[in-house]
């Protein structure tokens, strides 16, 4: 372990901008990609879902 | 020699038919029928290969189409005009058959030309032609090359009277000389005979 | 007769393979794929904190560069899967153009949003490393430039396949794209590199990296490995959409879902 | 007659009839380059420096301009359905359409490059090379760019879909094309530019009129 102190950590011997620039993004990005594609998922989930609600409420009032 | 078994298409998420059989042999011809939106321009897409097919096979003499052969005997004339507005009709005739690999001779054009009614034309730009006379310069093409197969989708549409006995005959005399041909049409054609398919 | 045997047996099993691939429908996939994801998470997960405990705690400050060589952590391995995904990405198109499979063409639309996020997290965070080392965000350097170029074809695979409607189209569309990019890549790598050398004068040897210790290469190895888990998780979540925004007027989504 | 010269001889008989289409890629060409001194100055040292690169990148870009309209018109009016269905090969007929445009497109600006060349104060031998490159570049554009308006043909938003897609493709003739020139000025040699040029050509004449095809098919679909 070469670091003395939390603040030295977030230092990094004076290149912080650029290491947690790098870092952050990725993990930024990484957030946001997964949560991006989850939605997209849900959504579609949710329109079959209503799609299939609507359906069935055409089969009990009989119109359908 | 055409031999069509469980033909199936489907547009987006619609099945527009399946199971489609037929078969054709000399001298026989096929009307395609049915409402808009039936199906009858993607049957005939399908028949000639231009879209696949989700299920189904097409023979012709025997092998599977679409082949080089398959297209050497085929002529298949769809909706769109397929001619150049700026050459004109002795032009896009020739040019026509030169990309099928086949040389017109320029009095067999002009022959096919007035067998059509465009005595007197042939060396007018298309651009002035009526709509009639466009689709003319397209059926000039059945007689440039001796195919057995004849393809033709709505070709009685945007034809007047003449037109319409004429290609009538010209269809008549094809099956008369061992040829073979697949129409729709809405309207009922002049060509005696024939099977029918409703889709 | 045995070696009749054999030669049988061969051909079976090459059935079996196309057999499988053709008929590895949506319907199997999409269950097996939302049962494989949060194994993928937990190995992304696993393999991320011990690549990022060497990175800030196991290796050593470079002797040249300080600290700020530590983000080679994050820009080799995003810049190896930005490659990588773009050949798995032709693969899958190539396998769905000349088997007629339907999962490969959505396995490609899936995969190439995650090759165009490391690509371009590659191009930021060598920006981010450049503008220490060499005093600028951007040169045009060899890698750099040509990490620039596979941007741009993931962006033109993913808007070609936008722009066209009817599915079936739009991945036969993409996959052929695909493949000209695959060819290509090479010949774009190797000209750029040339131009590059061709102009040295003007640019900086960015061939100036710290000699690498045992450990740093353990470091990155870790972290590419969860950056390929993790590229693996999302593209089967995202996989699991489009099976459904595609298959979904089929009986079988009607009943996955109820 | 072979299909191929018969192809090639449909669309430049086309084209002689309607002049403007081939012109305006010849004249954005000319404004283009000539746009350049505009913006950066009259010094011939920067000029002949940049020369290269300017006639090229501008090269690409007319090349880009008349792409659209390969198979669009033939997609529109039905000829193209004919063309896939004809007993000769597409791939043939669609070899043709790509030689024909670059006889309408590609060459005009190699002829004007070495004129155009002039007001960047080129020296004889330079433009010479110059000349040379685009004699072999361009042809190589006009492969690229054809698979990329084959795949975007009837697609919303074409045009600037294709730039997106065909000038990435387009960098490394950019590259040995204007590197030619430039090692010339240099006092370099240049023949591994246009060898390589060369092969690229080769590598591109066999493989692009089968992608071509290939994705022609899919849009008739």
């Amino acid at each position: 372990m070469h670091w003395n102190s939390v603040g030295d950590f977030f230092a990094m011997g004076g290149y912080a901008l650029y290491v947690w620039g790098s870092f952050g993004a990725c993990l930024v990005l990484m957030v946001v990609e997964p949560l991006l594609a989850r939605k997209r998922l849900t959504e579609v989930r949710d329109t079959l879902a209503r799609e299939r609600l609507a359906d069935e409420l055409d089969h009990q009032s009989g119109t359908s | 020699m055409l031999k069509v078994s469980g033909l199936a298409c489907s547009r987006g998420e619609r099945r527009l038919f399946s199971d489609v059989d037929f078969s054709l042999g000399t001298g026989e011809w096929l009307h395609v029928q049915g409402a808009n939106g039936a199906g009858k321009t993607s049957l005939m897409r399908l028949l000639v290969g231009l879209s696949p097919a989700d299920a189904g096979e097409i023979r012709w003499r025997g092998e599977t189409a679409p082949s080089t052969e398959f297209r050497r005997d085929l002529i298949y004339l769809g909706h769109h005009a397929a001619v150049k507005e700026d050459l004109t009709p002795l032009e896009n005739l020739r040019l026509a058959t030169a990309l099928d690999g086949v040389t017109l001779n320029e009095r067999s054009a002009l022959a096919a030309l007035m067998r059509l009614g465009l005595r007197g034309r042939e060396n007018l730009p298309v651009r002035v032609l009526s709509a009639g006379q466009k689709r003319r310069v397209l059926l000039a093409r059945l007689l440039t090359r001796p195919a057995v197969l004849w393809v033709l989708d709505e070709a009685f549409n945007a034809l007047d009277v003449g037109a319409v006995k004429l290609l009538g005959e010209l269809i008549a005399e094809h099956l008369g000389n061992g040829g073979m041909a697949v129409l729709t049409s809405h309207q009922p054609l002049p060509v005696p005979g024939g099977k029918a398919l409703v889709l | 007769m045995g070696n009749h045997g054999g030669l049988e047996g061969g051909i079976g099993v090459k059935q079996s393979i196309i057999h499988w691939f053709k008929y590895a429908s949506p319907q199997s996939f999409y269950p097996l794929a939302g049962r494989m994801i949060p194994w993928f998470w937990a190995a992304a997960a696993v393999f991320g904190i011990a690549g990022l405990w060497i990175s800030f705690f196991v290796a050593p400050t470079d002797a040249q560069q300080g600290e700020g060589y530590r983000i080679i952590f994050v820009h080799v391995p995003a810049s190896w899967m930005s490659m990588f995904i773009y050949l798995v990405m032709a693969f899958w198109a190539g396998l769905g153009l000349a088997l007629n499979t339907r999962v490969s063409g959505m396995m490609a639309q899936a995969l190439a949003p995650t090759g165009a996020l490391m690509a371009a997290l590659s191009l930021w965070t060598g920006a981010f490393w450049g503008k220490p080392m060499w005093g600028t965000w951007w040169v045009w350097d060899a890698r750099l430039t040509s990490e620039l170029i596979l941007f741009f074809l993931y962006l033109g695979f993913m808007a070609l396949q936008a722009a066209i409607d009817d599915p079936r189209r739009a991945d036969k569309a993409g996959a052929i794209l695909a493949l000209v990019g695959v060819v290509n890549i090479p010949i774009i790598y190797f000209s750029v590199k040339w131009w590059n050398t061709l102009h040295q004068g003007s640019t900086i040897n960015l061939n100036k990296a710290p000699s690498m210790a045992q450990t740093m290469l353990w470091g990155m190895l870790l972290m590419a490995l969860g950056f390929w888990m993790y590229s693996i998780a999302v593209a089967l979540t995202r996989v699991r959409a489009i099976i459904l925004e595609r298959e979904r007027h089929t009986e079988w989504v009607k009943h996955a879902l109820e | 007659m072979n299909p191929l010269l018969a192809t090639v001889r449909r669309d430049v008989l086309l084209a002689l009839r309607r002049k403007s289409e081939v012109l305006t890629a010849v004249f954005f060409f000319v404004i283009v380059t000539s746009l350049f001194p505009l913006g950066i100055g009259p010094e011939p040292v920067l000029l002949k420096k940049i020369a290269p690169g300017i006639l090229w990148v501008a090269a690409l870009l007319a090349t880009l301009l008349g792409l659209p309209r390969l198979f669009a018109a033939d997609h529109l009016d039905g000829t193209l359905e004919q063309m896939a269905l004809s007993p000769s090969p597409l791939g043939l007929l669609v070899a043709g359409k790509i030689l024909a445009h670059w006889l309408l497109c590609g060459l005009p600006l190699v002829l004007l490059a070495p004129v155009l060349g002039l007001q960047f104060d080129l020296d004889a031998s330079a433009l010479g090379i110059l000349t040379l490159a685009l004699l072999l570049g361009t042809p190589l554009l006009s492969l690229i760019g054809a698979i990329g308006a084959a795949l975007t043909l009837g697609v919303r938003g074409g045009g600037v879909l294709l730039a997106l897609l065909v000038l990435p493709l387009y960098i490394p003739a950019l590259i040995f094309g204007a590197g030619a020139v430039e090692a010339h000025i240099a006092g370099l040699d240049v023949g591994g530019h246009l060898s390589l040029l060369a092969a690229m050509l080769v590598l591109a004449a066999f493989f692009a009129p089968w992608a071509t095809t290939a994705a022609l098919r899919v849009a008739l679909e």
